[in-house]
């Protein structure tokens, strides 16, 4: 136990951890929104994510080429939005396909609940396993010499070919803080409040907290409960590609189970913050993001899991519906 | 070197036989371990390794190694061998009904592996009991022959000798003051790790454990920094060894970053880009030599790459058992005991443990973002 | 699929109509020949390439633990995606007790490491339980992982390394004198099929009775053994008080504890008695052919997987759950040259089967009996619509 | 009055939520072989005070006794297991089970045997097993529903329904029973056969709390009927002076509060 190195670098071990809060936080929305109307934990959503993580790649590559070579942020910014609307098209159209093909087949059977996450489950072995496979399929199409750059060794670490050297922007205590933190957390933070306002102001957005509320009634109202749904993915979708964008800025490197480790922690934080609720998924991923980065520096770092469920698990005990209770529609609709 | 595959372990499964995948992908035992002669028993070598999962890659230059061997055998002799492959996936919980398969098979006389060290730790009992003499082209961790099974050998340096290698490198070579010590906390790396803090005594300035899987490494970046290490150990695999060194050269840390075995993988620089340049990473292990890599080649059709070495002289040692005439296992057990010579992996004979004698460890560079795999430095 | 299910139940109606005599025969039959598999070796469902006993164990094992975790998720409808932490308790348990700290034979380290896990799930669930549902997820998959982290890191019970020589079962007969000897009482040897014709396979055989390192057919025994006990205190619960509970719990809680039932106690009961199930086949996994444990054993994949073989079985069956369980470790390992797309093709499988089955495989026995009921009653009242779906 | 034994008794009881006051200072009691009527409009407090009774909710200030005990603090089942049982506006059966195992989760309320017990199949589980069959199948003859005692508890019909769950409540073998709105849906036929069959309960010795919408029913049925408006208690009495009652009429005809 290292009390004193926590103290003596709480600024720099709480912007790390914000920042890697701020990323669980917008994957944490997808499993947020989805639970609020279907309550459902879609199990898939950390693939979702990771597929988001190659199309930043991707476009990397096709862009840039393989060369490998350092990049301030301001150098990638082009390239950078380019990939951000990538992996938002491709974690979207992603999320898109489990609606139609894992859950909507279920929801029209009236399938019990457990088992529509065994189709969560088996959506992302297969997903995560077809990334994996990636150069077997593309072998068969024969497009494996065409593709190569794309495909590489499919079960390795894929890594963007611009790594990204972080600037210091200002130094607060000592620490010079980094402009890609101030990056990653700015973005989300206004991801955020864009998906926030969107839930708040537009029909659509009544819509969905119609829906969470009570399905039924939303029917009645003349709500189209299996357009508001697929939106629901597509919108978790989107939030999910921002966070694979943010996460290559700052990680660089992916491969086809990286969305796994997220997947867990962003689920744990939308409950962390109340599932159901948008500003609890929200402040849910900064507390276990910052909690995480303190607790790895007292315990040592490969405590860091055991720290964020302990952090769990506590908050349940005080709080049994999360730091800020459910909602999505319900509180304030 | 323990390598095991870490998520998708256990239960990799197939629900729907009829599922028309049959076409694709098939990887049967591709030795036919026919008998040529007419007064000639079935004879084969078993390898037992991962040859399919994250650590496939390895195990398949293994299986080539003896493939090559296996070959060179048969040109011109009298009875054939066969070669009959067994996928463990590199898990040690699928290895021991493999294990079992492999003992209860007749026709095998030995065998190349395991590939890994969790693995032969979780399978040693079962080929001890039954008797059937081993040779590991992979397996490096030090307690497995501390455990009295006198059927096991390995061709390859332990865990010990590499990690006291890579501590003097760091003190002599590098010139380093003050080390920082990381590992992974898997059964190779902290072993490893624990030998080069051990030795480093006082040098080693800070230890920090991360876990496989883990990516964002800013605590451990903070505590390295902090330190004012100017080198750091790592014991660990090439994609956490990656991403360490890659976020470490963000916050502009510029020590030495030396790893082992686990991490000297060309997948390392990929991993790291521009940040791997300077990194140093040991092996008990050579490059192939140039004429043995172009019989590989030759003979397999896939280039020779780690453990390559190693897996062909060990098929080697039991196919010139069989031809001094040992075909009990006893005898051929006793074979391996007493053997003596010039592997291409450099020269082998084993102690009473079943460890190899004498082992060199090497330092691979990382130059202009790529692994020099040619030109590594033996450290003395 | 309608197929199945109308012959499965003109099998047990069959079956039913039996008198009681060749009731007990028939399943004294069927016992022995599950005893018997793993040296009949029957063509098409052996596995090439990898030893069968060794996957027959495997499948007992599997087959156990989804019995146990029936229980939590079927029974009292507890989602517990953190299994496996039992599991790891009562391996580890088992390791210390037997091999790291102290020298138990292993029949006394069993018992003890069953309490240990019942206790480690009283204590997991008594805070927890409280929470929702969906939250228990979540916090019963933390709980798996903070098994794992903890067991990795700390020295005091192997970190990374795990746990060796783990004392096997006590032998009866002669003990086994490596590398060379064998012992034991007298060896079975297993048949070996040339199309249909069975011969003896003097190469392999079982050493009766050795619990050694070269077969694992002892093995498989004893946890089948286990399994058929566990299946008949399942029943006997089942068919209880407590089952009843378990079940006006599951569909309706408020409800139940106006009916008087005291929810908490029930669900915290199941997840002590599936904990228990748990630490039990750990502790039989630990003792087993390598003796050797470490904690790459116990993934949370693993977690995931007991969950899939209880829901594809049918949750609530506890035929379903050994069906469930049978599949998912036996199919990877009979398909094995699938190889690499495994888990894809399993991805898929999980993805299509609720979209047919949405009760799983076998779903609840009550549920067949109630259409029976149904049936009748239509029968007598001369409608013929067709029944509703049950549930 | 006085003579008879109080089952139950509330006794100034207030019950808030947050602002809002849901019950406001009502005191009211049963007495043993009474079938007592809580009327009033919706949202009047009908069913918080039900839920105060039966453990649901918690009362803010004032207590509610049962045969002389204060129930405060006391869990849902511990209430039921003392002599309460209740029934559920919205039917809340068990809907996987069969109607006789419905009955015998209920019956299952005086019994303890746990999982050893059931394990060993001891004497005391099969005694229990077997009073449970026994009563449970003389209720569902009771209700008319022996022939569907095997039917899963989804499948039955409204009508069979609504009894069941009155058979699964008399089941933990209470002294009140309290019937949420039992003829919610019921034609006016079914209406008649549930008033008598009401009455009924009443003759087998149980005391009966019954909330209900028609007035037919309940003045039909009632020795004494209870009546809320916001969550105050505005009139007590025999079903023919409640008919009277200037107050009762004012909230049932919605006449302004202020005029009357």
């Amino acid at each position: 136990m290292n009390f004193s190195f926590l103290v003596n670098h709480i600024v720099e071990l709480s912007i790390t951890g914000l920042a890697l809060g701020a990323i669980y936080a917008l994957i944490a929305l997808g499993y947020t929104m989805v639970y609020g109307v279907l309550q459902l934990i879609n199990f898939a959503h950390s693939e979702v994510f990771m597929y988001g993580t190659f199309a930043v790649a991707w476009v990397f590559v096709f862009v840039h080429g393989t060369t490998s070579v350092n990049q301030t942020l301001g150098g990638t910014a082009g390239l950078l939005l380019l990939s951000l609307l990538a992996a938002m098209a491709m974690s979207a159209a992603i999320a898109m396909l489990l609606e139609r093909v894992a859950y909507r087949p279920l929801l029209k059977r009236k399938a019990p609940r457990l088992m529509a996450l065994i189709s969560a489950i088996g959506a992302s072995f297969a997903l995560s396993e077809l990334m994996g496979l990636r150069d077997r399929v593309v072998g068969w199409v024969g497009l494996r010499d065409d593709l190569d750059n794309y495909v590489s060794k499919a079960r390795d670490v894929y890594t963007n070919p611009v790594t990204i050297q972080p600037q210091t922007v200002f130094t607060v205590g000592g620490y010079g803080v980094k402009d890609v933190d101030i990056m990653v957390i700015v973005a989300s933070l206004l991801m955020m409040v864009a998906l926030d306002q969107f839930v708040r102001r537009t029909r659509f957005g009544r819509g969905i907290r119609a829906v969470a509320q009570d399905p039924e009634s939303a029917a009645l109202m003349g709500v189209n409960a299996t357009r508001v749904i697929r939106g629901t993915f597509i919108l978790g979708g989107i939030m999910a590609g921002a966070a694979a964008t943010l996460y290559m800025v700052k990680i660089g490197s992916t491969r086809q189970n990286a969305g796994f480790i997220f997947g867990v922690k962003a689920f744990t934080a939308a409950v962390l913050g109340g599932i159901g609720n948008l500003r609890g998924a929200l402040l849910g991923g900064l507390v276990l993001g910052v909690a995480e980065n303190y607790g790895a520096a007292i315990f040592g770092t490969q405590w860091k899991d055991v720290v964020a469920f302990v952090l769990l698990i506590l908050i349940l005990l005080v709080r049994p519906s999360g730091i800020l209770g459910e909602s999505l529609g319900k509180a304030r609709a | 070197m323990n390598r095991t595959t870490r998520v998708w372990r256990a239960g990799a499964v197939v629900l729907a036989a009829g599922l028309a995948l049959t076409a694709c992908g098939s990887d049967d035992s591709s030795g036919d371990g026919s008998s040529s002669g007419g007064d000639c028993t079935e004879q084969n070598l078993a390898f037992l390794g991962a040859l399919t999962g994250d650590a496939g890659a390895l195990g398949v230059n293994m299986a080539n190694g003896i493939q090559l061997a296996v070959d060179e055998y048969n040109e011109d002799a009298e009875c054939e061998v066969g070669l009959k492959k067994f996928d463990s996936q590199g898990s040690p919980d699928k290895a021991p009904a493999l294990a079992t398969e492999i003992v209860g098979d007749d026709t095998i006389i030995g065998l190349v592996g395991p590939g890994f060290s969790g693995e032969s730790l979780a399978t040693g009992k079962t080929f001890f009991e039954a008797g059937l003499p081993s040779i590991s082209p992979s397996a490096t961790n030090v307690t497995i022959t501390e455990q009295g099974w006198t059927t096991w050998h390995r061709v390859i340096g332990n865990d010990n000798a590499q990690g006291a290698a890579d501590a003097k490198y760091l003190t002599d070579t590098v010139g380093a003051s003050k080390v920082y010590v990381i590992d992974d906390a898997q059964d190779y790396s902290k072993g490893l790790a624990t030998v080069v803090k051990d030795t480093l005594g006082d040098t080693a300035v800070g230890y920090d454990e991360i876990q496989v899987g883990q990516t964002d490494m800013s605590a451990t970046v903070t505590k390295v920094t902090a330190a004012k290490s100017d080198a750091v150990f790592y014991g660990g695999y090439y994609t956490e060894a990656g991403l360490l060194v890659k976020q470490l050269r963000q916050a502009g840390w510029r020590g030495t970053f030396m790893s082992g075995d686990g991490a000297e993988d060309p997948a390392f620089v990929k991993v790291a880009g521009q940040a791997g340049n300077g990194a140093v990473l040991s092996a008990p292990a050579a490059p192939a030599p140039e004429d043995f890599a172009a019989k590989v080649k030759d003979d397999t059709g896939s280039e020779a790459g780690l453990y390559t070495t190693q897996s062909y002289d060990a098929a080697n040692i039991f196919l010139e058992a069989l031809k001094a005439g040992n075909t009990e296992p006893k005898d051929i057990n006793d074979f391996i005991g007493s053997y003596s010579g010039d592997g291409v992996s450099g020269p082998i004979s084993f102690d009473d443990k079943g460890d190899i004698e004498t082992s060199t460890i090497y330092a691979y560079m990382v130059k202009d973002g790529e692994l020099d795999t040619e030109n590594p430095t033996a450290i003395e | 699929m309608g197929v199945v299910r109308e012959n499965l139940d003109r099998v047990a109606r069959r079956y039913r109509a039996l008198p009681g005599p060749a009731r007990v025969a028939l399943v004294v039959l069927l016992v022995v020949l599950v005893y018997l598999l793993p040296l009949l070796r029957p063509p098409i469902i052996t596995t090439n390439q990898i030893d069968f006993g060794g996957v027959m164990f495997a499948i007992a094992a599997f087959a156990l633990v989804a019995v146990g975790l029936n229980v939590v998720i079927g029974y009292a409808g507890l989602l517990d995606l953190g299994y496996v932490g039992f599991y790891a308790v009562g391996a580890y348990t088992t390791g210390v007790l037997t091999s790291y700290h102290a020298h138990w034979a292993f029949f006394l380290a069993l018992p003890v490491a069953i309490a240990v896990t019942m206790v480690t799930g009283v204590l997991l669930g008594w805070p927890t339980l409280r929470v929702r549902g969906d939250y228990l997820a979540i916090v019963t998959l933390g709980f798996g992982e903070i098994i794992r982290i903890a067991v990795t890191n700390v020295e005091w019970v192997g970190a990374a390394r795990g746990i060796k020589d783990i004392p096997h079962p006590p032998n009866i007969g002669p003990d086994p004198e490596p590398p060379f000897g064998d012992g034991g009482l007298f060896t079975i040897p297993s048949l070996q099929w040339d199309g249909i014709v069975p011969s003896l396979d003097s190469g392999r055989e079982t050493t009766f009775l050795v619990f050694g390192a070269v077969s694992a057919v002892p093995y498989y025994w004893l946890v089948l053994s286990f399994l058929i006990l566990i299946l008949f205190a399942d029943r006997l619960i089942k068919d209880s008080r407590v089952g009843r509970a378990w079940e006006a719990t599951r569909e309706d809680e408020d409800a139940a504890e106006h009916m008087g039932v005291p929810t908490f106690k029930f669900k915290l009961l199941a997840f002590a008695l599936g904990a228990a199930v748990g630490g039990l086949s750990g502790s039989l996994y630990a003792s087993s052919q390598s003796g050797y444990i470490n904690p790459q054993s116990f993934p949370l994949l693993l977690s995931i997987l007991f969950v899939a073989a209880v829901i594809v079985g049918g949750a609530g069956n506890r035929w379903g759950a050994i069906i469930g369980g049978t599949l998912v470790a036996y199919l990877p390992e009979r398909f094995r040259e699938f190889a690499d797309f495994r888990l894809l093709v399993f991805g898929l499988a999980l993805m299509i089967l609720p979209v047919y089955r949405s009760q799983g495989l076998l779903p609840p026995r009550r549920t067949i009996r109630a259409r029976a009921a149904a049936e009748e009653i239509e029968h007598l009242e001369g409608r013929d619509e067709a029944p509703t779906e049950v549930v | 009055m006085s003579e008879r034994t109080r089952v139950l008794e509330l006794d100034d009881v207030t019950l808030r939520f947050g602002g809002l006051t849901a019950l406001d200072s009502v005191s009211f009691h049963i007495d043993e072989g009474e079938i007592l009527g809580m009327i009033g409009p919706n949202g009047a407090g009908k069913t918080t005070a039900f839920n105060a009774i039966t453990g649901v909710y918690q009362v803010t200030s004032g207590e509610v006794r049962f045969a002389g005990r204060s129930l405060a603090g006391l869990k849902r089942h511990a209430i039921t297991k003392l002599g309460i049982a209740r029934t559920f506006q919205n039917i809340r059966l068990f809907g996987s089970m069969t109607a006789l195992e419905n009955v015998l989760v209920g019956a299952d309320a005086n019994h303890s045997t746990g999982v050893l017990s059931a394990l060993f199949r001891t004497a005391k589980h099969r005694r229990e097993e077997d009073d449970g069959h026994e009563r449970g199948m003389e209720l569902l003859e009771f209700m008319g529903l022996a022939s569907r005692a095997d039917e899963l508890a989804a499948n039955l019909s409204y009508g069979d329904q609504r009894r069941l769950e009155i058979a699964r409540a008399m089941a933990t073998g209470p002294k009140l029973l309290c019937l949420d709105e039992p003829a919610a849906g019921f034609n006016p036929q079914e209406k008649a056969q549930l008033m008598e069959l009401i009455r009924r309960v009443r003759d087998r010795g149980f005391t009966v709390l019954l909330i209900e919408h028609d007035m037919r029913l309940v003045m039909g049925v009632t020795d004494r009927i209870v009546v809320l408006e916001f969550g105050k208690k505005i009139a007590e009495g025999t079903p023919a002076e409640i008919r009277d009652n200037p107050a009762v009429i004012a909230a049932y005809l919605g006449v302004d509060e202020d005029a009357s």
